[in-house]
């Protein structure tokens, strides 16, 4: 449903993509790894409209995204967290996730002047369903804190619920469970699958190897701004250019990738 | 262009060099017995406005020795090492650093008697380019500029990928480039006790592999290292000692191998 | 009713200058609470009020088309402004809009044959009424309120916390900001509007910096976590110099010192709704 | 019983050196009236509120004055702006209002109970620039004005008319803004139109270092000068860069009629500091009003007395520290009669060595 | 005459950038747009009158006296005003309009105390006859004002670029949390900038005040407008930006009077500025940078 064809980008003299070719199949979860500083962040500015391209195109159900503003290009069906956490720190959880859910609610300055019936079913209806959101990820129990107070972790699930709210049918993480712990990391895979299952799909950037072999369908190893390595897990895992330059040799008890996959 | 892969000894040995691990490393004042506290810390008190975030813990950190706090989100432990570094404010304890009391000290005094933190998030210095940050850590030493170049090479060489970039603002970097860059200042403090904030958080398996290792390779050319990690896996395996730090309180202390065989742990922290 | 009768003969003016100056802070407050430093108010209400005065003056315009046009004029401007305008963020566009205003004080200048140059206008009519003011007031308000609780509200507040993260969530960021930019300029030209039908004689330099700095003060002093915060601002600024008028030649100093100490123990501005919360609580502990 | 006379005048802001002088004149004269007995037996009593130069709190000041404090009448406010907005509230009131300082045009058409004493540059300026083409052999000049003032924009526009009917050609006419520093730029230009004097509508703060700056650019014509820099300030500012500047004005410090000089002298001793034209005008307006009060039977009445006040006005007829006084009708924009102007006689002085000569 | 018009810009360019010095780097280092240096400037000049007329100060002694005269005063204000705001971790405009009420305070409380009158230095304090150079008219103050700024401009820029301390001082104009934990004094580098930027303000302020030979209580405002408009157009905080600034609104101003007539001298330098910020949307010498997601 997303395709990525000899896609470049550069920073002054630094070429940091370099002819990326990539499709995203509808359905399921697909990965992307690599070294630090590869270009995985830069994927998804490009996809999301916060960077344009320098070369290639890249095509989200056969239409051109070049030119399109990232509220634009969200309101096609995309999503996204980020590597940094992003949440509206001032906002309660409820109304970050609500603002997710912008452009689906229409009524008109007149609706909103007067509090029309439209105007107060469809407040309500976003309501309950940013409620089903924070349920899904856990949340719904602070859904009236102010969202500075999250923990780390807690910041992140939040992402992930405003970026739902958008109604995406693909969802881009970018390292979705970075800071988490073990515990938190298999709920985040449980809701995670949750929502797979439900139809979304999903373009995932993680570290973790645990995670990322766990989850994604697909895998592509993104080095130097150029896919190395495309392929299933143990494809993945195995392939020595991978290991090399992104896995390394795991001299620890568990093996190449369950040992230091722990968290990353 | 090289990759982080090199010759892996080499590299540990560099950053023992420059973390101040070296002979000419000053030898701390009181405790000078390997094993002895180093720091010790007394009923550590820290509330944000009403909520309690760090309820009266206590903990020593053994001179040379890594020890790790352990916990899940929200459990206090960055609170904890901010606290130590005195930038949030204590509600209550004493924290003492080599016979000195830290719980009164202004931030920049603390870092000048030696107590380096790399905190959660970073915290690099995004207008300044990566060659300024790694200049930057050595504010509290007056070095020469020749010296001080000498050391950020090493630096360079642990990190070549830092090397590539030294001319770049470091708010360009990747999230993983900045840990690196996080990591490196700190040892250009050529800290007496290294304080570490997640330091593997958004690195690839393999930096992740050569920070554990070459944080061991520091700890054994002497420097004191107290981590706060959320792969507890890891730290675990490295740490002489390890506290698990739930909901501000510490609940579980022992040896980093007695915590790894844990059966609470092991639920709690370790997944299947 | 004497008493008011007199109480009002004096004061009305105070207390009709304290509206149209909650009006104004409430328009720089629609900018700020989508994440704009935006300081073209006193222009747009200089633009406003001289748009007004000339319909009155020399179209003889009834009253009401002569305040549609006080609004209509720099809303047309603030659109014209606003494309290339508030892609600058922070301080630069502070500036910008800062310098758009010099700009339009030095063309109001320099069109004299127009707008009386230097010397303003003189002998508006006195058509503003208490009731207009404080209808407008209600009005505005109310406006404000419902927006607030709308989708566009919560986008506004989405904008001014991450406008990055916000356009990923689906809000036309170039269009909400200039949507309260728009609607800012347009209050603030119905505050100039008011004001010159209140005040018989207006001129370019009454919508200059002091001005732009006198607005943004009123909405940041009385805090902009709600709608009161900028009307109890602009009631606060307005009614210090007549409070401290016993003081005599150092009374603008206290005026300035109260104006630091408020910002110093009252972080949240003037209206602070969980302060006055926690306030409450402790007394009600107490009775 | 005291006679309560409101003064409203800038007291502090930008405008605040002219109200200072008023307030200064006002109470000299307040002083010596009450001194000599009163006005038939009763005390002036000043309300002085300070109005900061804005048009606003001109209005509050008015309005407190006419119904809360329930003054006779009202001096003021300090600037034409501010005059604008705030005197047909006591012309609404039928209160009278005396402007000492305005000098836009247009004030007194507001309405039969707007007065001033403060002579309009309609009527000086022709007579200064005569003066200096008789003395300095003038034959074009370039023109220097604040374009952002008010005071000093109609001081350009009576200027303007004067140079038009005297048939003057102007080589070239240049602005500046409240508040800026360095002339040079302006002055360079005019240099180059080679003219053989400067018309200069400006206030002391710029004019001062316009004339010092002219002549470090190594410009040595005459300057002509408005109202606002008669002013022995000039000496003080420009030092000895202040000679060959010609002023027009009713008053002027170096005029040795016996009413002026007992002004000046004790003025001088009072506030430690020189007479200003404001002062003296402020003076001069109290005495004026004084002597209408002189004529008026106070009945109690508030609206009685203030209407008789209103009545006796207009035929007074006074010398005092600016000379001869007495008021000419004034009409408004439909040629109805309205309020009052002064009537007075120029004198045209010129700067030399640290004093103002007068020309004759 | 267009020799002249340069010269004559760049006179006022330098004493724009003068005045801006010292308001950037408080902007550079505090994040503080610190409304009250117009009045800290006029403190200066007056400070200065004060002992030159009352003690017979040398002019060096005057400029000595303004610079720790102002220099207290910004550490009062520092310490009084913007420190309890840091701590509180207030946002940068809440200082800002913090700073406005002390500039009414400062600006009133002078103008309660020596009057609203003009005042200026004694005849003589420096010489005002111009030099004369070829044609061309130049005092000796304004050469010293140009010389002054370029020399401060330099020591400045070059302490910020290339030492520790300079680049500890950008460190906490970024983020006061990492330089702490870099061990930097944080609070004695904010209380050292406040001292400095305002004893800049107040050299300032004795100099113009010379320069244009009238001092009042309001004699910041004008230039506190001017000085914002140099500082944005630099690029705010940067030492280099605000000389730059400063000559390129000096020029801007004097070559739009010498051409295009002096009633749109304002427009044009306001219209640069409003032009050049949406073309650079961060000052002409500001570094663009993108913002990393
Ligand atoms: N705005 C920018 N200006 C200059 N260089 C940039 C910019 N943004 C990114 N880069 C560089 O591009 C490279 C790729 O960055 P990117 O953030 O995409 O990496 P990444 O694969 O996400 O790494 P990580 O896993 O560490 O997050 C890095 O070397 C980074 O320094
Ligand atoms: N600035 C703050 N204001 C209020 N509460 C805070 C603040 N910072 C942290 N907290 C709260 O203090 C508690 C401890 O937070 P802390 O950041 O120390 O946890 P942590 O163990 O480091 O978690 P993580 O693994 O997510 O980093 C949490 O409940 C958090 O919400
Ligand atoms: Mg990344
Ligand atoms: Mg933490």
């Amino acid at each position: 449903m997303l395709e990525l064809s000899g896609v470049e980008r550069h920073f002054g003299g630094l070429k940091v993509l370099q002819g990326v070719n990539l499709a995203i199949p509808q359905g399921g979860v697909f990965g992307l790894i690599g070294p630090n500083g590869a270009g995985k962040t830069t994927v998804f500015n490009l996809i999301t409209g916060l960077q344009q391209p320098d070369g290639g195109a890249i095509r989200f159900d056969g239409r051109d995204l070049s030119g399109l503003k990232p509220h634009q290009i969200t309101r096609l069906g995309l999503a996204r967290t980020f590597q940094n956490i992003r949440i509206f720190k001032g906002m309660s959880l409820l109304e970050n996730v609500m603002v997710g859910q912008h452009s689906h609610l229409r009524y008109g300055a007149l609706g909103l002047l007067l509090a029309s019936a439209g105007f107060r079913s469809q407040e309500l209806r976003a309501r309950e369903r940013a409620r089903e959101l924070l349920s899904w990820v856990g949340l719904e129990s602070q859904a009236d804190e102010v969202a500075d107070k999250l923990s780390y972790g807690d910041q992140r699930k939040l992402e992930l619920a405003r970026a739902l709210a958008t109604e995406p049918r693909l969802l881009l993480l970018d390292e979705p469970v970075a800071g988490m712990n073990s515990a938190e990391k298999d709920e985040i895979m449980g809701v995670i699958r949750a929502i797979a299952a439900r139809g979304f799909t999903v373009f995932m950037i993680e570290h973790d190897m645990k995670f990322v072999m766990g989850l994604c369908e697909q895998i592509a190893v993104l080095n130097f701004g150029q896919i190395i390595a495309l392929g299933r897990p143990d494809e993945i895992r195995s392939n020595p250019q991978v290991i090399e330059a992104y896995l390394g040799r795991d001299d620890d008890d568990a093996g190449p990738a369950a040992g230091q996959g722990e968290r990353a | 262009m090289s990759t982080p892969q090199q010759d892996q000894s080499q590299l540990s040995d560099d950053l023992a060099v420059a973390a101040g691990a070296s002979p000419h490393h000053e030898e701390p004042a009181h405790s000078s017995q390997l094993g002895q506290p180093l720091l010790q810390v007394r009923d550590l008190r820290v509330a944000y406005g009403q909520i309690q975030a760090v309820k009266g813990i206590s903990f020593d950190l053994p001179l040379g020795r890594i020890t790790t706090l352990v916990g899940a989100n929200g459990a206090g432990k960055s609170t904890t090492l901010l606290a130590l570094s005195g930038l949030v404010k204590k509600a209550g304890g004493s924290v003492d650093f080599d016979g000195q009391d830290l719980s009164t000290m202004a931030p920049h005094r603390i870092v000048q008697s030696g107590v380096v933190q790399v905190a959660e998030g970073r915290a690099t210095l995004t207008t300044l380019t990566v060659h300024e940050n790694l200049e930057l850590g050595a504010y509290t030493r007056r070095i020469g500029k020749a010296e001080r170049e000498a050391e950020i090479e090493r630096i360079y060489q642990l990190f070549p990928r830092l090397k590539e970039r030294a001319g770049g603002l470091a708010g360009n970097m990747s999230g993983g480039e900045q840990q690196m860059l996080a990591i490196g200042r700190a040892l250009m403090a050529k800290p007496r006790l290294l304080l570490l904030d997640e330091p593997s958080m958004g690195l690839a398996p393999i930096i992740v592999q050569d920070i554990f290792r070459t944080l061991r390779e520091i700890n054994r050319s002497g420097l004191t290292i107290f981590l706060v990690e959320q792969n507890v896996r890891q730290a675990l395996k490295i740490a002489d000692r390890a506290y698990v730090l739930e909901t501000g309180r510490i609940v579980l202390e022992g040896s980093g191998q007695q915590l790894l065989g844990d059966p609470k742990v092991q639920e709690a922290y370790l997944g299947h | 009713m004497e008493a008011f009768d007199n109480f009002w003969a004096v004061y009305s003016n105070l207390v009709l200058t304290l509206g149209t100056n909650a009006l104004l802070a409430l328009s720089i407050y629609l900018t700020l609470s989508c994440g704009m430093l935006a300081m073209a108010n006193a222009a747009f209400m200089g633009i406003g009020a001289y748009a007004a005065a000339l319909l009155t003056m020399n179209y003889e315009a009834p009253f009401a088309l002569a305040l549609a046009g006080g609004m209509a004029a720099p809303a047309l401007a603030a659109f014209a402004i606003g494309k290339p305008t508030l892609r600058l963020s922070g301080v630069y566009l502070a500036m910008a809009t800062l310098a758009f205003g010099e700009v339009v004080r030095i063309a109001i200048l320099n069109t004299e044959s127009i707008t009386g140059g230097a010397l303003g206008l003189n002998g508006i009519p006195p058509s503003t009424q208490w009731w207009h003011v404080a209808l407008v007031l209600v009005l505005v308000l109310f406006g404000l309120w419902r927006l607030n609780r709308s989708r566009i509200g919560r986008a506004f507040e989405a904008i001014k916390e991450d406008d990055t993260a916000a356009g990923l969530m689906g809000i036309d960021v170039a269009g909400h900001k200039l949507l309260a930019f728009v609607l800012g300029a347009m209050i603030a030209g119905l505050a100039g509007a008011l004001n010159a039908h209140l005040t018989f004689f207006i001129g370019p330099n009454e919508y200059g910096f002091d001005r732009g700095v006198e607005i943004l003060t009123m909405a940041i002093l009385g805090g902009i976590n709600g709608l009161l915060g900028p009307v109890l601002g602009a009631v606060t600024l307005t009614l210090l110099p007549e409070l401290l008028r016993s003081l005599n030649d150092f009374r603008l100093v206290f005026n300035g010192l109260i104006l630091v100490l408020i910002v110093l123990f009252l972080p949240q501005g003037v209206w602070d709704p969980v302060r006055l919360r926690q306030w409450f609580k402790r007394k009600g502990g107490q009775a | 019983a005291d006679l309560k006379i409101g003064v409203a005048a800038a007291l502090s802001g930008g405008a605040a050196q002219y109200g200072a002088a008023i307030r200064n004149g006002f109470q000299l004269a307040a002083e010596q009236i009450n001194a000599a007995g009163g006005i038939n037996g009763n005390k002036i009593q000043l309300v002085i509120e300070d109005e900061q130069g804005k048009k606003e709190e001109a209005i509050n000041v008015f309005k407190k004055l006419v119904f809360q404090d329930k003054v006779l009448m009202i001096f003021g406010p300090t600037l034409s702006n501010s005059a604008q907005a705030s005197n047909p509230i006591a012309q609404a009131s039928k209160t009278v209002v005396f402007g000492t300082s305005n000098t836009a045009d247009g004030i007194t058409s507001i309405g039969d109970h707007v007065f001033r004493n403060s002579v309009t540059e309609a009527d000086v300026l022709p007579e200064t620039l005569k003066m200096a083409i008789k003395k300095a052999n003038v034959k074009k000049v370039a023109v220097l004005y604040g374009n952002d003032d008010v005071f000093t924009k109609s001081g350009y526009d009576n200027f303007k008319k004067a140079l038009a009917d005297l048939n003057l050609p102007v080589t070239s006419t240049e602005t500046f803004a409240k508040g800026d520093v360095d002339f040079k730029a302006q002055l360079t230009k005019i240099k180059a139109g080679n003219p053989d004097a400067i018309v200069l509508s400006a206030l002391i703060a710029e004019g001062a270092p316009i004339m010092v700056q002219a002549r470090q650019l190594g410009i040595n014509v005459p300057f002509i000068g408005g109202n606002g820099m008669n002013s022995v300030k000039v000496f003080d500012l420009a030092k000895d860069k202040s000679d060959g500047l010609y002023v027009g004005s009713p008053w002027s410090i170096e005029n040795q009629t016996d009413a002026n000089r007992k002004f000046v002298v004790a003025y001088t001793a009072k506030y430690k500091m020189a007479p200003d034209q404001f002062a003296a005008q402020a003076y001069d307006g109290l005495y004026v009003a004084s002597q209408a009060l002189k004529t008026v039977k106070l009945s109690g009445n508030l609206a009685d007395d203030r209407k008789a006040l209103r009545d006796a006005l207009p035929a007074v007829k006074w010398t005092g520290a600016t000379g001869a006084f007495q008021f000419r009708r004034a009409s408004d924009k439909a040629g109805k009669p309205a309020g009052y102007d002064a009537q007075q006689a120029a004198i045209v002085s010129v700067t030399q060595a640290g004093r103002f000569v007068i020309q004759k | 005459m267009l020799e002249q018009q340069l010269v004559n810009a760049l006179s006022l360019g330098s004493v724009y950038a003068l005045f801006a010095l010292g308001f950037t780097l408080i902007f550079g280092v505090l994040g503080v747009v610190n409304l009250s240096h117009g009045a800290v400037f006029m403190v200066g000049a007056y400070g200065a009158l004060q002992v030159i007329n009352h003690f017979g100060f040398p002019l060096w002694a005057g400029l000595l006296f303004a610079f720790l005269l102002c220099g207290l005063l910004g550490l009062a204000i520092d310490f009084l005003v913007l420190k309890p705001l840091r701590a509180r971790g207030a946002p940068h405009l809440i200082p800002m309009i913090a700073t406005i009420g002390v500039g009414i305070a400062i600006n009133s409380a002078m103008q309660g105390i020596f009057g609203a009158e003009n005042l200026r230095f004694p005849a003589g304090t420096v010489s005002e006859e111009s030099l004369t150079l070829g044609g061309l008219h130049l005092t000796a103050l304004e050469l010293g004002i140009v010389l002054l700024s370029f020399v401060l401009m330099g020591a400045l820029m070059l302490s910020l670029k290339r030492t520790q301390l300079g680049r500890a001082m950008r460190a906490i104009a970024e983020s006061p949390k990492a330089a702490y934990l870099l061990g930097i004094n944080v609070e004695g580098l904010f209380y050292l900038t406040s001292f400095a930027a305002a004893g800049l303000g107040g050299l300032a302020g004795v100099l113009i005040g010379l320069y244009s030979n009238a001092l009042f209580p309001l004699m910041g405002q004008p230039m506190l407008h001017k000085g914002i408009a140099v500082i944005i157009l630099g690029g705010l905080g940067d030492v280099r930006g605000a000389m730059l600034g400063g000559l390129f609104l000096g020029f801007a101003e004097v070559l739009s009077i010498a051409y295009i007539g002096s009633d749109m001298r304002d427009a044009v330098a306001f219209g640069f500025l409003f032009l050049v910020l949406l073309l650079r949307p961060k000052g002409l010498f500001g570094s663009l940078q993108e913002r990393k997601v």
